[in-house]
């Protein structure tokens, strides 16, 4: 008996309660056994009663239509199939099978919604933070800056390393920075002033562009030479600095003729 | 660049899923908002419909791809999300979900129910579930899992209820016709409602599947595991 | 499931960017704080190598998959990002400009002589740029690109500057070694201190060219558009 109870406080209503019942018999619910079910439900219901349980409204309804079925003492259901000339839709059997399967899909489609739900819950949205655009290469932000003038150095490097692999032959690397700077000096003696983009355009090896701009570099630390800019954007240009300016002479290295 | 790749990069960096709409909408300004960017004319023009095209071949891609995350559309709007089998980490990561407690088997049932025969009754509810719902319908409208979306034209003009936007959300379903057995389950309604006598005949096949599809929501789970 | 895979789906959910040491600090404590996750515990024990070689691994095959993001690694710290192509949208989608304003020329060529020559002084800033840098380098510090990393070994005992890991973020570095050209130009300084006069052997017959120096800017802006 005490079972009983446990089992009430399970069936959420009178459909439940037939659902289990038919699940009991083990059969298709049209095979189900009509008669028979109404009994059990009757059985189930009146022990509610007897219990005092709460809610039992429901399965009351429920009960006198369980009621009426078993008072017409019914055939089997698999009969009735295909006998639909005396109008299914008023007969309480099959009114009664049709909500059954009803609401066993529904309890499938529940069982489906809960395994929804808790997939759902492993799932994790992507949320980032800040928007994680790519840093764009330090070339393309203000030109002219020193920033910028090591962007173009890596772009030119680049280029030549290309170019270098592409030809497939090795350049041997002998520039060195003081060649470079002699070399940036002699140039500007001959023309009052230099560009910083002009510095490049011969330039064949990755060696030789890294020589090129550290001896600028160098030259600029050195106040040996100036660099200016028309705007703040404009291209670099290059000069001697007077020579009241000048703080280091660097060793000079034999000149060479060019 | 192709379409597929800048709603790709838009989907991939924004804060909150996209919708179709909102990805076209973006397209349109972007060039607008920026004439200096002239590439970014060319995909002003494209429509809701190549969007989404675009979309779901993209999803297509990620799930052949086959990584820890896909692209997935989620109540009609786009987003990444991890799959299942990372959970562990990203719940270390960052905090298991702030969801409400995981919904009853009534609440569940009522919800089926809403979710295939929307828009729906209460007294309609209450005859498939053959109990009152009125304490259920509550807790799903406060849960905003369900909203009222209307009156029924029948004697005091009872209120419809429908699922909401979150529904969707909160099950992971792209729209209504992806939840299971939807095509079966919604039709019916159709079937019961126009021609009530017929579906005698009709039942029987459909009953043998039903009642073999005994209660193990595991063996769902299991086909679900094979497909990762 | 992989080691790799695990740390691509919590880079993939993760609001910030990771650093192995973090990463490898959640494989360790996952299976201690979800004990009911038992395959969480044979990855608690990965090494930061490995980790590592993993990460690396993923970043190879991101690029190989040419989407519209890739997984970096800026200043030790892994995430995804959207290629720079896709910029416009995401500026729009953001409603705001992505960064903030843009440095001054003074200032990024201030921070120019910093990156490449740390730790420095400001009188050797200004040594080299000719200006005085002081409101330049308050600005810079404010941005917090550069910090004070100790005295200089001289008069007044100046402070030294040197850049920060906001730097390298900023700047989409890895590390400072990542600077262009960063093995030779920071080398510099030692060779020309120590090996000035060195290397007088051989001149250039290249020089010649140079010297026809045409001015075309543009000649690296097109090959820039090549690689896109």
């Amino acid at each position: 008996m005490p079972d009983f109870r446990i089992q009430f406080k399970v069936f959420e209503g009178p459909m439940d309660l037939l659902l289990f019942l038919v699940k009991k018999q083990e059969v298709d619910i049209c095979e189900v056994n009509l008669t028979g079910l109404a009994t059990q439900f009757i059985e189930y219901v009146e022990l509610m009663k007897q219990l005092d349980l709460d809610q039992a409204g429901e399965f009351i309804v429920m009960a006198s239509t369980m009621m009426y079925i078993k008072s017409r003492e019914l055939l089997p259901v698999s009969e009735q199939v295909g006998d639909d000339d005396d109008g299914d839709d008023g007969d309480p059997r099959w009114d009664l099978i049709r909500r059954l399967v009803e609401f066993k899909r529904f309890k499938d489609a529940s069982d489906d919604l809960q395994r929804l739900e808790i997939e759902r819950e492993k799932v994790y949205t992507r949320r980032p933070g800040s928007i994680p655009i790519d840093p764009l290469p330090m070339g393309n932000r203000l030109e002219a800056s020193i920033l910028d003038l090591v962007g173009a150095v890596n772009e030119l490097l680049q280029r030549v390393a290309g170019r270098e692999a592409a030809k497939g032959e090795i350049v041997e690397d002998r520039w060195s920075i003081s060649e470079k700077i002699v070399a940036i000096r002699e140039r500007l003696g001959r023309v009052d002033q230099l560009k910083f983009s002009g510095l490049f355009d011969g330039v064949r090896s990755r060696g030789e562009v890294v020589a090129t701009f550290l001896a600028l570099l160098e030259l600029i630390r050195l106040k040996q030479l100036m660099a200016t800019q028309d705007d703040l954007f404009g291209e670099i240009e290059m000069f001697i600095a007077p020579v009241e300016m000048q703080q280091i002479k660097p060793e000079q290295p034999e000149p060479v003729t060019t | 660049m192709e379409l597929k790749q800048i709603l790709e990069a838009i989907v991939f960096s924004a804060q909150k899923p996209m919708s179709t709409g909102e990805l076209r909408t973006l397209l349109r300004e972007t060039p607008e908002k920026l004439p200096d960017e002239p590439q970014t004319g060319e995909y002003a023009k494209a429509t809701v419909r190549a969007v989404e095209k675009a979309l779901e071949e993209l999803a297509v891609e990620h799930d052949a791809a086959d990584r820890s995350y896909r692209l997935a559309c989620v109540g009609g709007n786009w987003q990444f999300v991890t799959k299942p089998d990372f959970a562990p980490w990203l719940q270390v990561l960052v905090g298991a979900k702030p969801r409400p407690p995981k919904l009853s088997h009534p609440a569940l049932e009522t919800l089926a129910i809403i979710a295939y025969r929307q828009p729906i009754t209460r007294s309609e509810m209450e005859q498939i579930r053959g109990v009152t719902v009125d304490g259920v319908v509550q807790t799903l409208v406060e849960r905003e899992l369900i909203e009222v979306c209307g009156e029924a034209d029948a004697p005091g003009r009872p209120r419809l209820y429908g699922t909401t936007q979150f529904f969707l959300e909160h099950f992971g379903l792209k729209e209504l016709d992806e939840l299971p057995a939807a095509d079966e389950l919604r039709r019916i309604h159709v079937e019961l409602a126009t021609a009530p006598a017929d579906d005698s005949q009709e039942e029987l096949p459909l009953d043998n599947e039903t009642d073999e599809a005994d209660d193990d929501p595991n063996e769902a789970d299991d086909e679900d595991d094979d497909d990762k």
